[in-house]
């Protein structure tokens, strides 16, 4: 019998070691950008199937009006996790009667994840989560991963391209974008991140919450996808 | 009232039939479950009051009384105006009472209107009938012999007596 | 709020009833039903909506009638039918109207202690006709389906030491026959030829006990007051029940509704005649449900 | 006749209310009950608002209330809305306790967020809001604990209009014009002859002058009410609320009455 | 206090929820009513004229069962005109006021009447009585009674100043008397007044629309049309 | 898959991961899934359908029950265990009946299968549980058109435009997505070809299509061929009313009239 601790240890170990191996098969890269007046975050969806129909098996969720959400790893736990913080945010708005300040959610969240590691009797969470919002005191970005570790970033990457996406993440001035910008950049960055790895399909799925969308945590709209998923082609036959 | 024209020797006056009838209603302290609309032409001109059960009085332009009252009184207020022709106010009251015929469940059926001017009252009743009864589908008729009975008892109810007449000759008539 | 209570803060005692008022009836033919109830929904002396249905198709051969305070109404019809819908999910097909009829009688003890204020009435068909070998005219308003179970038997004359082999054949249909059932609030039922329920039943029940039990008719001598009446009969009944309640009763009118089911096999010839008729059964081969709709007065 | 299940086995009172001549808003109080004690909690409203007016017409529906809360006869909050929207195609009207209300609108505000959160194209029109409520006031009665209001739900979705009540007991119904309250008995007459028949024709303008029309007679004549109003209108464009609007009133003809009978100075 | 407690009404009882007023001046006395007289809640007469003349120079404000007054007022006028009859002069005011509170006060279990007198005499120019719901006299020089009484007694205490004249009572009875109503939903319509003097009677009339105006609530509505939280944005699409 | 695993430390347990990071139990689950007889689905822009082959265990036996009605706008075809698939479409029904009951409408179909997604994904997450052993394919049909969804074991879902699951269902998936491109604008009789075709696929050698051994689930509005069919609700066509389906397939042997036929031929 292996100690407690040890236990533990072993747990989230393997569950990050899980993590990598299930990205191979199932996710792709998600990353997260928070900028001047809002947030962006943007997936780059494995396409396992040509079966599988276009924009609706989406990876980002929204978990409030102002918050949305995008995960890395095991679908399923993925679902769970956006109900999980559903619940919180809704239990905080009821007793609050106020929208959640993300970094509440956050927190609840981390500690929900967290209390997957502390037992035998449950396995870790199977994925890894950028949470980002935008509320009165402005925007806010998270990584949850699966050990219950949550930090605050201005730009987060996780998935199979993670280091490749904060390379390029770290090269941008992030608090001078505004949310439109950042739409353009955060296409570049995954059609960036999946050419380095050129396996299957992939389609771009993004999001954001701004001024644009008052607030209010939206799909980016079609001909704006278009435009950066254009942008983000010609860039990448300029780097090549 | 007849008895006080007559005592006083004049036309008796829309308030004095109010009057009397408040004091009545008052004194029954609302056991007396009343509640009246009284209007009329005197001396003094067109008056309209109503009369609540407990024998308080209202003198206005136009009043509803009863169960209806609130949807005829939402028609006055939608439509009443200040000198209306007969015309007008005949249409007006009709559509008031209408109003609860088709509303409320305590009133229904047909208008009756009653016109009063200083020289005529015209009782118009029926004057519109928007709920006749529908031809029914069959005809209840019994056949002579449906209900039955136990024994079959036969009376003759004609009393027959002789009549001998008092005098001779003159025939009593007896038609 | 009464003015100046609040010096002394009443305690208002809440009522969870009311009663909505209108009137439903039903009544059971030979080989079909008909259930029938008016549209006004009341409160107080207030007509609410001129048209709020009483009566509810549940399957293609039971129909319900439902009577009382109108949110329990509703409730109840709801809960019946997702019952059914089980029922429907376990065995592939509808409910016998007899189970049906068991399964609201339970459904309303189940209550007993705080009662669904409602009077219920289910009409339909019941599985115990007999087989008929006449063969029904069809009409082409609505034609049988294709597809409708008919038996083809072979039919033999004994015609003195002969036998003959009849080399035509005849459709041999079973019949559902007619069947009403009616429940107090608290689950006590019966079957019934007909019944009347609702803000008119004293109006009603006694018309309905003269023209369709006889109760106070002397047959003429020799002969005997039929079982059962013929559906254009019933229709007026119900119709005169109807225009009738709805002048001596206040909260009785604005429109009725007319459910007539039909025993499977049994011909509707009579009934494409009728304006406004709509047919909303279902299935093809199954007891046929039809909706007739008539105004009533207002006022 | 009396079925009511708390007075079975009671004597009859046929004449409850013998000499008000003026519509009953409630049925009899059957206060005797002799599970009273046991079953039955008590409550009553405390805050409250007056009625709700809604019609159809041609293009959606239109709904109309005052601004007033009132604490008993105490008109004590006068800017108070009591429309609300759900989504964008539902409005809902309130009238009966307006803590209650509050918290109505909590747990629609709750229900539209997890909609929203779902993603799916899946939001819920009038109809589903409408019944939604009925569960919940109906639940609400059952456990002797009323929400106690009076709601209209109103609405347009995918081109279907959509108009229902529904109250603390969970009574529901539908119908072209309702109107809760004292509206039921005063504006109903009203709406009901100027838009039977002509829901399909009546014009924006129109619907908004009919509406105007009962909210001034309701002035008029209901104690509790306020000659400031909004009116909420759903229709292909979404759900639109006004701002207040004041009545304009006419008490000219008041000026030469004098007394209650032969007073004439 | 005297708030009419419709408890004590019987059912159905027409009752006049009322705000009533009369001030005395140097050369008079003004009084002043509301014009709603009330079912429960539904407005039986919203033009009730609730100023009863019982004498030539003596009028009173009628609050309580609209029954009751309207016998008692009914009943003082006939006491008044045989006193004049018998003794050849016009009675005082306090005679008046008297009269009133002997009959209030003997029926007092059986009327619910609260009734303010005054008028103009001879002997003591201008007066006020008031006599409350149990039948006591009090003479005041000002006096306010009725439902609507209740929520106006500090502005009458803060704002009524001895030795006004005529113009300034007006003023200080119209304003009373609309910040009663605005309050009080057993009052309403229009205000109306009689100015009392030894030359005789003036009547005033203040139409419902025309009623002196107060602070009335904000004119924005409450927080509930907030923006930032406004509901009307379509979800995140699913092209399928 | 199972034998490049074999037994170890990692495999009875669903709360521990493997080295590699998988989950062995959820892949044995995904495993009874694969022994299930095969189910298809397809839709297109005005139906979605499923089609299942059922497996008889012997002479006197029945044949299984390979698909459940849900709702009336919604309708699965089952592959793997039939107890565990009992006790799924009975929670389906469950929420399908709860969402009329609370709001009047018809469950949204995506809703549907995230319910029991989400009940399978608990499944793999704590101890003292097992992974359900049995695949849905999903149909069904609410305001936003015609669904095809898959749930899996593992507590995943994926909406497709056509999918296959169970036994030999790779074939059928071969063949599915040769021809997907064509299904949406495909009338029911076209549909129902396609998804036998693929259903046969998956057949042994020796066996075929019959009416005894296939079941068809549509939704969507009639075709010809079906009777007593109201708003396009779910039903399940077995025996003799499959019978004209079946005569419409072109013999395998036969080329199957593909374009991409003619141009191999070139």
């Amino acid at each position: 019998m292996i100690s407690l601790q040890a236990h533990t240890l072993l747990m989230v170990e393997s569950s990050r070691q899980g993590l990598l191996s299930l990205e191979i098969e199932n996710s792709g890269t998600a990353i997260g950008l928070r900028v001047k007046d809002g947030i962006v975050l943007a997936v780059e969806k494995l396409i396992h199937s040509k079966l599988l129909i276009p924009e609706a098996n989406r990876r980002i969720q929204s978990v409030d009006k102002h918050i949305g959400m995008a995960t890395a790893g095991y679908q399923a736990d993925g679902r769970i996790l956006a109900n999980r913080a559903r619940d919180e945010a809704l239990s905080y708005r009821s007793s609050n009667r106020a929208p959640p300040p993300l970094q509440d959610v956050v927190m609840r969240l981390s500690l929900y994840v967290q209390a997957y590691t502390l037992y035998s009797s449950v396995r870790p969470f199977g994925c890894s989560t950028i949470i980002g919002s935008l509320d009165s005191s402005g925007p806010a970005l998270y990584i949850v991963e699966p050990s219950g570790i949550a930090y605050g970033y201005h730009g987060a990457a996780v998935g199979k391209g993670r280091q490749l996406a904060k390379t390029e993440l770290e090269k941008l001035k992030l608090s001078e974008l505004s949310t439109r910008e950042a739409v353009i950049e955060a296409a570049r960055i995954i059609y960036l991140v999946h050419d380095d790895n050129k396996e299957k399909e992939f389609e771009l799925e993004m999001s954001w919450i701004g001024d644009e969308t008052d607030g209010i945590h939206l799909p980016v709209p079609k001909d704006l996808l278009e435009e950066a998923e254009q942008k983000a082609k010609d860039a990448l036959e300029n780097f090549e | 009232m007849e008895m006080h024209a007559l005592s006083t020797g004049r036309k008796p006056r829309v308030v004095t039939a109010m009057t009397m009838l408040k004091q009545m209603l008052f004194q029954y302290q609302g056991h007396i479950g009343a509640a009246l609309v009284l209007g009329g032409v005197d001396a003094t001109g067109p008056q309209l009051f109503t009369i609540h059960p407990h024998g308080s009085t209202d003198k206005l332009p136009y009043v509803t009384m009863g169960s209806g009252s609130l949807a005829a009184m939402a028609v006055f207020e939608s439509g009443w105006q200040p000198n209306m022709t007969r015309e007008q106010a005949l249409e007006l009251v009709t559509a008031a009472i209408s109003a609860g015929i088709f509303n409320d469940l305590g009133s229904g059926s047909n208008v009756d209107a009653c016109v009063i001017t200083a020289t005529q009252t015209e009782m118009l009743r029926n004057f519109v009938k928007p709920n006749e009864r529908v031809q029914k589908e069959r005809s209840y008729g019994f056949r002579r012999g449906t209900t039955a009975y136990k024994k079959e008892e036969i009376r003759s109810l004609i009393i027959s007596e002789d009549v001998r007449p008092v005098r001779e000759g003159e025939e009593m008539d007896t038609t | 709020m009464p003015d100046g209570s609040f010096a002394h803060p009443q305690q208002r005692h809440f009522n969870p009833y009311t009663e909505n008022g209108g009137t439903i009836l039903a009544i059971a033919g030979a080989d079909f039903s008909v259930i029938a109830g008016d549209t006004r929904q009341s409160e107080g002396y207030s007509i609410q909506t001129r048209y709020a249905p009483k009566v509810f198709r549940l399957t293609d051969r039971a129909v319900l009638a439902v009577n009382g305070f109108a949110a329990d109404g509703n409730m109840f019809v709801k809960k019946v039918k997702q019952r059914l819908e089980w029922y429907r999910h376990a065995h592939a097909k509808d409910m016998p109207l007899r189970a049906i009829a068991r399964l609201i009688q339970t459904m309303l003890y189940a209550q007993r202690f705080f009662p669904y204020y409602v009077y219920n009435i289910l009409g339909g068909i019941e599985e115990d006709g007999k087989y008929h070998t006449s063969l029904p005219s069809y009409s082409t308003a609505f034609p049988p389906h294709p597809l409708s179970r008919v038996h083809w038997i072979k039919r033999e004359w004994k015609c003195g030491p002969k036998v003959l082999v009849a080399n035509t054949f005849r459709l041999l249909v079973q019949l559902g026959s007619g069947a009403v059932y009616s429940f107090d609030p608290v689950g006590s039922y019966e079957r019934e030829a007909c019944r009347a329920a609702g803000a008119a039943q004293s109006l009603v029940q006694p018309f309905l006990d003269n023209q369709i039990y006889f109760k106070n008719q002397t047959a003429p001598a020799g002969q005997s007051h039929p079982t059962h009446l013929p559906l254009q009969d019933v229709l007026s009944i119900v119709i005169d029940s109807f225009t009738s309640a709805t002048e001596r009763h206040i909260e009785v009118g604005d429109g009725l509704e007319m459910y007539v089911v039909l025993a499977k096999g049994r011909s509707p010839q009579g009934l494409e005649s009728i304006a406004g008729i709509q047919e909303v059964t279902t299935k093809s081969d199954s007891d046929r449900v039809f909706v007739i709709r008539r105004e009533l007065k207002k006022d | 006749m009396d079925h009511f299940p708390t007075s079975w086995g009671r004597p009859r009172n046929e004449a409850y209310d013998a000499f008000n001549t003026y519509p009953l808003h409630q049925r009899p109080n059957h206060s005797k009950d002799v599970f009273a004690d046991g079953v039955q909690r008590t409550q009553q409203p405390i805050v409250t608002g007056t009625s709700v007016l809604a019609l159809t017409y041609k293009d959606g529906i239109m709904m109309a209330a005052d601004n007033l809360a009132s604490y008993g006869s105490l008109a004590r909050f006068k800017s108070i809305q009591r429309l609300h929207a759900v989504g964008n195609s539902t409005v809902l009207g309130a009238s009966g306790d307006m803590s209650d209300y509050q918290y109505i609108q909590t747990l629609l505000d709750e229900l539209v967020i997890d909609e929203f959160t779902a993603n799916d194209k899946h939001d819920l029109g009038p109809a589903e809001i409408h019944e939604y409520l009925s569960r919940v006031l109906y639940s609400r009665r059952s456990k002797m604990n009323p929400l106690w209001n009076s709601l209209l739900v109103g609405g347009k979705k995918n081109g279907k209009r959509f108009l229902a009540y529904v109250d603390l007991l969970g009574t529901t119904y539908s119908a072209s014009t309702i109107a809760t309250g004292y509206g039921a008995h005063i504006a109903i007459p009203l709406l009901r002859k100027a838009i039977e028949g002509r829901e399909n024709t009546l014009t924006e303008a129109e619907a908004r002058s009919i509406l105007t029309e009962a909210m001034r007679v309701l002035f008029y004549r209901d104690a509790r009410s306020l000659d400031k109003f909004q009116i909420a209108t759903v229709n292909d464009e979404g759900v639109s609320i006004s701002e207040t609007i004041t009545l304009e009133t006419a008490w000219g003809f008041a000026e030469g009455i004098r007394g209650y009978g032969a007073q004439t100075q | 206090m005297q708030t009419v407690d419709i408890q004590q009404l019987k059912s159905g009882e027409v009752n006049l929820g009322t705000s009533i007023m009369a001030v005395q001046f140097k050369d008079g006395v003004i009084v002043g009513a509301d014009s709603r007289t009330t079912t429960g809640s539904y407005i039986a007469n919203r033009v009730t004229d609730k100023l009863t003349h019982v004498h030539d120079r003596i009028y009173c404000c009628r609050s309580g069962s609209a029954a009751d007054t309207q016998a008692i007022a009914d009943i003082v006028h006939y006491y008044l005109q045989m006193h004049t009859q018998q003794s050849g002069a016009p009675p005082s005011v306090n005679f008046a006021a008297n009269t009133f509170q002997k009959l209030c006060y003997e029926n007092k279990d059986a009327l619910s009447a609260g009734i303010i007198v005054a008028g103009w005499d001879k002997d003591v120019g201008p007066s006020v009585y008031n006599i409350p719901l149990g039948g006591g006299l009090f003479r005041q020089p000002w006096a306010i009674g009725g439902s609507g009484s209740t929520y106006v007694y500090g502005y009458c205490d803060a704002t009524y100043k001895d030795g006004w004249g005529k113009e300034e009572t007006i003023e200080f009875v119209k304003n009373t008397l609309a910040l009663a109503m605005s309050r009080d939903g057993s009052s309403g319509g229009v205000i109306r007044m009689c100015v009392i003097t030894e030359e005789g009677v003036e009547r005033l009339f203040v139409p419902g629309d025309k009623l002196p105006k107060f602070w009335e609530g904000a004119e924005v509505l409450g927080a509930s049309v907030k923006r930032s939280d406004s509901t009307d944005q379509t979800p995140m699409a699913v092209e399928a | 898959m199972a034998s490049t695993h074999s037994t170890n430390t990692y495999d009875s347990d669903n709360t521990v991961f493997s080295p590699q990071g998988r989950l062995h139990q959820v892949e044995y689950a995904l495993e009874a899934v694969k022994q299930g007889s095969a189910a298809v689905g397809l839709r297109s822009k005005t139906h979605a359908i499923l089609l299942a082959l059922k497996r008889s265990t012997g002479e006197l036996a029945s044949y299984q029950q390979k698909m459940y009605r849900i709702d009336d706008h919604v309708g699965i075809a089952i592959a793997g265990l039939t107890s565990d698939a009992r006790v799924l479409s009975n929670f389906m029904r469950q929420q399908a009946m709860s969402s009329r009951m609370v709001f009047n409408r018809p469950i949204p179909v995506n809703r549907l299968v995230s319910s029991i997604a989400d009940k399978a994904q608990v499944n793999t997450q704590e101890y003292g549980r097992r992974p359900y052993g049995v695949g849905f394919l999903v149909i069904g049909q609410d305001n936003t058109g015609p669904h095809l969804y898959e749930f899996s074991p593992s507590g995943n879902s994926y909406e497709y435009y056509a999918m296959s699951i169970g036994a030999r269902s790779q074939s059928a998936k071969t063949y599915l997505e040769k021809h997907f491109e064509s299904f949406m604008d495909s009338t029911l009789e076209e549909l129902i070809q396609h998804g036998l075709h693929a259903l046969r696929e998956t057949l042994q050698q020796d066996k075929d299509l019959t009416i005894n051994n296939t079941s068809i689930g549509i939704i969507g509005p009639a075709s010809a061929h079906e009777e007593d069919v109201s708003d396009g609700s779910f039903r399940i066509l077995e025996g003799e009313p499959i019978d004209v389906f079946l005569k419409t397939m072109i013999p395998k042997d036969a080329p199957a009239g593909g374009d991409d036929d003619v141009q191999m031929a070139e």
